[in-house]
């Protein structure tokens, strides 16, 4: 395993601080339990953000908290949910006293882990909504099963319920928006390696040199599928096709093209995904309005990529736009 | 037939920390497979902050005894086992109160209580690949064993072949519940690793218990 | 070679042409000669950026063309310098009547197709001066060799000369400034991994898996010492020490800190490397007051850090704090 | 002795751009040990380029068929060996002129002005580990055979000879000039890409100016 680190144990504290130390104007690092609040938390009167995860995919979340933004973030061991106590802390430290809105990705582990804590919080009086994300059309959804992943959404619920909290939304106008956001967004992800967990030394899974895995999530967990390697225009088409035909995204749509890396995949490769995506979408009569792109929910080292579409409206475009201040994403401020 | 004293319950855990340390690779190696590679891990940093508490164990109920088993499990581990295991002993700890030993027939009762809390948090049932497709079947056998007159020992070793019968019965389903689910179709063929640390959970008593 | 993308050939036309899609708002993508400006190109009265260099760097240069830094990038090849034509078309789209700097990373391969440019472009009588970044301590200085690289402070002295620029400095000046961040920016890079030029196929070396390179380019070109991995902690003193003894950076220095990814180190571990590298600092008695921590001068997908220190003055920290719009670099507007 | 006609340098650039075409993995391979694995790529590209102008060749004089060649390498090609070779032809094309044809000796004075267009750019002397180490000699060898009033073949083949052997001399040294001077020490025990591809040049040339 070749990796820039002390040890699997320590990766995660010793990252953490390594954050706060470089961005100390905008957010604080508070240790066992570890979590990262706004600097300047709890803001009073403002409905606070809280969300959370395995660590592995920074930026997302520590990196996304900030004004505009979240008000905390849970970092987990990699890969792994963090446990109750750290989202319960979190949420009392950043508590301003009109209520908290817990952002779940919908993963078993982060559900039944932010549930536990928002059980500790409303035991004592703390105002608690939590919105689960499920944006990930690779997996079938069903009652039956643990439904469909979070992932790409996520980045993009944060940044625009946290402009309307700054803009001082109410908790359930906040939780409200979280779920228009989710209905909204739609993704899909590929890799074209597996990626090396610390504390397991190899990759989680074998890819061979001519092979991809389509469908993946964000935990170097294997895809749907497993295909022989194709270009990225095809590629772009196989990832993009899913997600237009589920929500559906139809002609005349405004959306906002999220092209992720998973970490791995450097920008020069990632532009040439996002000029097919574009493509496809304008011929399809849809409007590109807003853009992300780059490495924002990541999967280690992974090479790979995942789209995001999200249909807009005037709402969501505004709040998009919105300043926004956190070591990951920054504008208008 | 004699009680379960809580300085038995207390060798449990620590023999089932002793082979979750032994296992962690395989069970990592399995959630590899159809997870993300870190059931070992949870475990082990889990039961390795159990054994970090022995003083508090000593000197507790069996009630307060699992109580501090599942808030450190809770705390430490993440992830869907540490809310399930963690769950599991919380609601053993109610079930067991403050007793200072229990009857090979209170012990099943509170087997039923932790499984019931795992349910009632994973909303799985079995056939969806998860360790409640070990853990249900095994509380049954142990059950009906007790039930049936047989000796603890008896009881615990039927619960552990139980428990390996139902891991068994996980490798070809397609899972339902999880992160396995993500992957459809191709989750079939592995075994869960939840329901292989729960087949150690058994294990570990049939050698503690009734000693 | 498992990458996303159509052809070795088309690679650097489809990136561009993403990145000019995903930003038109900011910049403006010329095609062959291929050269991105800013959007509203010449500005009057201005004195204009341009810079350039192979690809594979991203999101230098390309991504840092906009207000408050470049007026244009001119991308080569993968890591290919860039033609005389483009530099010479770039420059005369982007003249603003003020006179044109040319920020040159020093390679052979660099310098002398921008000397070539600039002679076209004075022909035409467009005041042009240029200015050779060198700041790679890895690399033996000498009047008989081609001397250090030019890396980490490239994209600071872009930050920095294009505020200067937009604050309505002469040509001389913003020369003068550029000459100033050069003079006071040290660097020096480590590869865990080699990376793979598209049309090569291969990585450009191989590295065991036990073993990293110490004192790499950005070229994915070997090092000059190849040594056993060691851990995050002993890399980033391997790093700083030679950066601070070669300047020197004394006690009581205020210094810009910036820890680079290659491209494949995911930020999880770059904040390990942040955090060792703010503690040295710190213990020596230089206080870091600005940071960059992040993916901005890389190598395709090479796993591996570069760090680089600037010593600050009062000038260069107004300089960098002050707003630029760009799609790599974004902050203040 | 018989003049070089301008169908014959046509013939020699594209026998050159052959040339480059046949071992462009290789010149690349080299580039890989010492520099930035471009090299090949970076020359294959520029002479596929000038091949494509093969009309607009075929009716210009001596110096204007160099001076195509120039601006297509310095447009087509980037990194040190575009504005290398780039300059070469351009001064090469100045020195050439309106001729039609040129006189062996002629086109020695051509191949100094060239070199000298390369040394003014790149500082290069002969010792730095670059194309100037193969230029350089071969260009000697090559006014030194015509003085001596041998034909233009055998001068030709002298001059390559003389090529290889500045090649053959760049491998133990440590680079002083281009991006192989980065690796210090670690550069000595390889060829030089440029001289490489220098070599390949004369070579070319062997195999058509005379014919
Ligand atoms: N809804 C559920 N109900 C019961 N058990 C579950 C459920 N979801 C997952 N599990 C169990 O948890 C195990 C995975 O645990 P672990 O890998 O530690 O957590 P995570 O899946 O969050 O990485 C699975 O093998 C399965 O047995
Ligand atoms: N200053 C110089 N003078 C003469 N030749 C040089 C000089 N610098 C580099 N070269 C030649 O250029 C060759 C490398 O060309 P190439 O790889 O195409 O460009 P780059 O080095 O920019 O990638 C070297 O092998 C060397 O022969
Ligand atoms: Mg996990
Ligand atoms: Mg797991
Ligand atoms: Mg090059
Ligand atoms: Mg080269």
């Amino acid at each position: 395993m070749k990796k820039l680190i002390n040890s699997p144990e320590n990766v995660v504290l010793e990252s953490i601080t390594g954050l706060g130390a470089a961005f100390s104007d905008i957010i604080k690092v508070h240790t066992n339990p570890n979590f990262i609040t706004r600097a300047d938390a709890p803001v009073k009167g403002k409905v606070a953000l809280v969300s959370g995860g395995g660590s592995g995919h920074e930026p997302m979340h520590g990196g996304f908290v900030g004004r505009g933004m979240l008000d905390a973030a849970c970092p987990g061991a990699v890969f792994t949910s963090p446990t109750p106590d750290q989202m319960y802390e979190a949420t009392k430290a950043v508590n301003g006293g009109n209520g908290v809105l817990h952002i779940v990705k919908n993963y078993t582990g982060d559900v039944m882990n932010f549930e536990m804590a928002a059980d500790l919080a409303r035991a004592e009086t703390i105002e608690v909504e939590a919105v689960v994300i499920d944006d990930d059309v690779a997996v079938k959804d069903s009652l039956y099963t643990a439904g469909r992943r979070g992932v790409g959404a996520t980045v993009l619920a944060e940044k625009i319920c946290g402009a309307a909290a700054e803009a001082g939304s109410s908790l359930k106008e906040v939780a409200a928006l979280c779920h228009k956001v989710n209905a909204n967004g739609r993704s899909m992800g590929m890799a074209l390696t597996s990626c090396t967990v610390p504390h397991v030394g190899k990759p989680t899974f074998d890819l061979p040199e001519d092979e991809m895995e389509i469908g993946i999530g964000i935990h170097g967990e294997p895809g749907r599928t497993r295909t022989k390697l194709k270009s990225a225009d095809e590629i772009t088409e196989i990832l993009l096709g899913p997600i237009v035909e589920d929500l559906p995204f139809k002609s005349g749509n405004e959306v906002l093209l999220f092209v992720n890396s998973m970490g791995g995949t450097p920008l020069l490769e990632l532009f040439v995904v996002y000029r097919k995506a574009h493509e496809i979408l304008t011929k399809a009569g849809i409007k590109v309005t807003r853009s992300l792109v780059g490495p924002y929910i990541t999967s280690l080292e992974m090479a790979g990529t995942s789209i995001t579409v999200l249909k807009l409206d005037d709402e969501l475009t505004r709040l998009w736009d919105a300043p926004v201040l956190t070591p990951g994403l920054r504008w208008g401020t | 037939m004699s009680n379960i004293s809580k300085d038995k319950f207390i060798s449990w855990i620590e023999r089932y920390a002793g082979h979750i340390a032994d296992q962690k690779d395989y069970l990592t190696e399995l959630d590899s497979a159809i997870g993300d590679a870190d059931h070992g891990a949870n475990m082990h940093r889990g039961f390795q902050a159990v054994l970090a508490k022995k003083a508090d164990l000593q000197n507790k109920d069996v009630g307060g005894l699992f109580k501090i088993v599942a808030m450190t499990l809770i705390q430490t581990v993440g992830g869907a086992s540490g809310a399930l295991y963690g769950t599991f002993f919380l609601q053993a700890s109610t079930a067991a109160g403050a007793k200072p030993e229990l009857s090979p027939a209170e012990f099943g009762t509170v087997l039923d209580k932790g499984l019931a809390g795992i349910v009632l948090r994973g909303k799985a049932a079995v056939g969806d690949k998860t360790m409640v497709d070990a853990l249900q079947p095994a509380i049954k056998a142990y059950k009906y064993s007790i039930g049936a007159g047989e000796d603890l020992q008896k009881a615990l070793e039927s619960a552990t072949v139980a428990a390996e019968e139902g891991l068994r019965s996980t490798i070809p389903i397609v899972a339902r519940k999880g992160r396995a689910s993500y992957l459809g179709e191709r989750s079939a063929g592995h075994a869960d690793p939840g329901a292989t640390s729960t087949v150690l959970l058994f294990r570990a008593a049939a050698e503690t218990l009734s000693l």
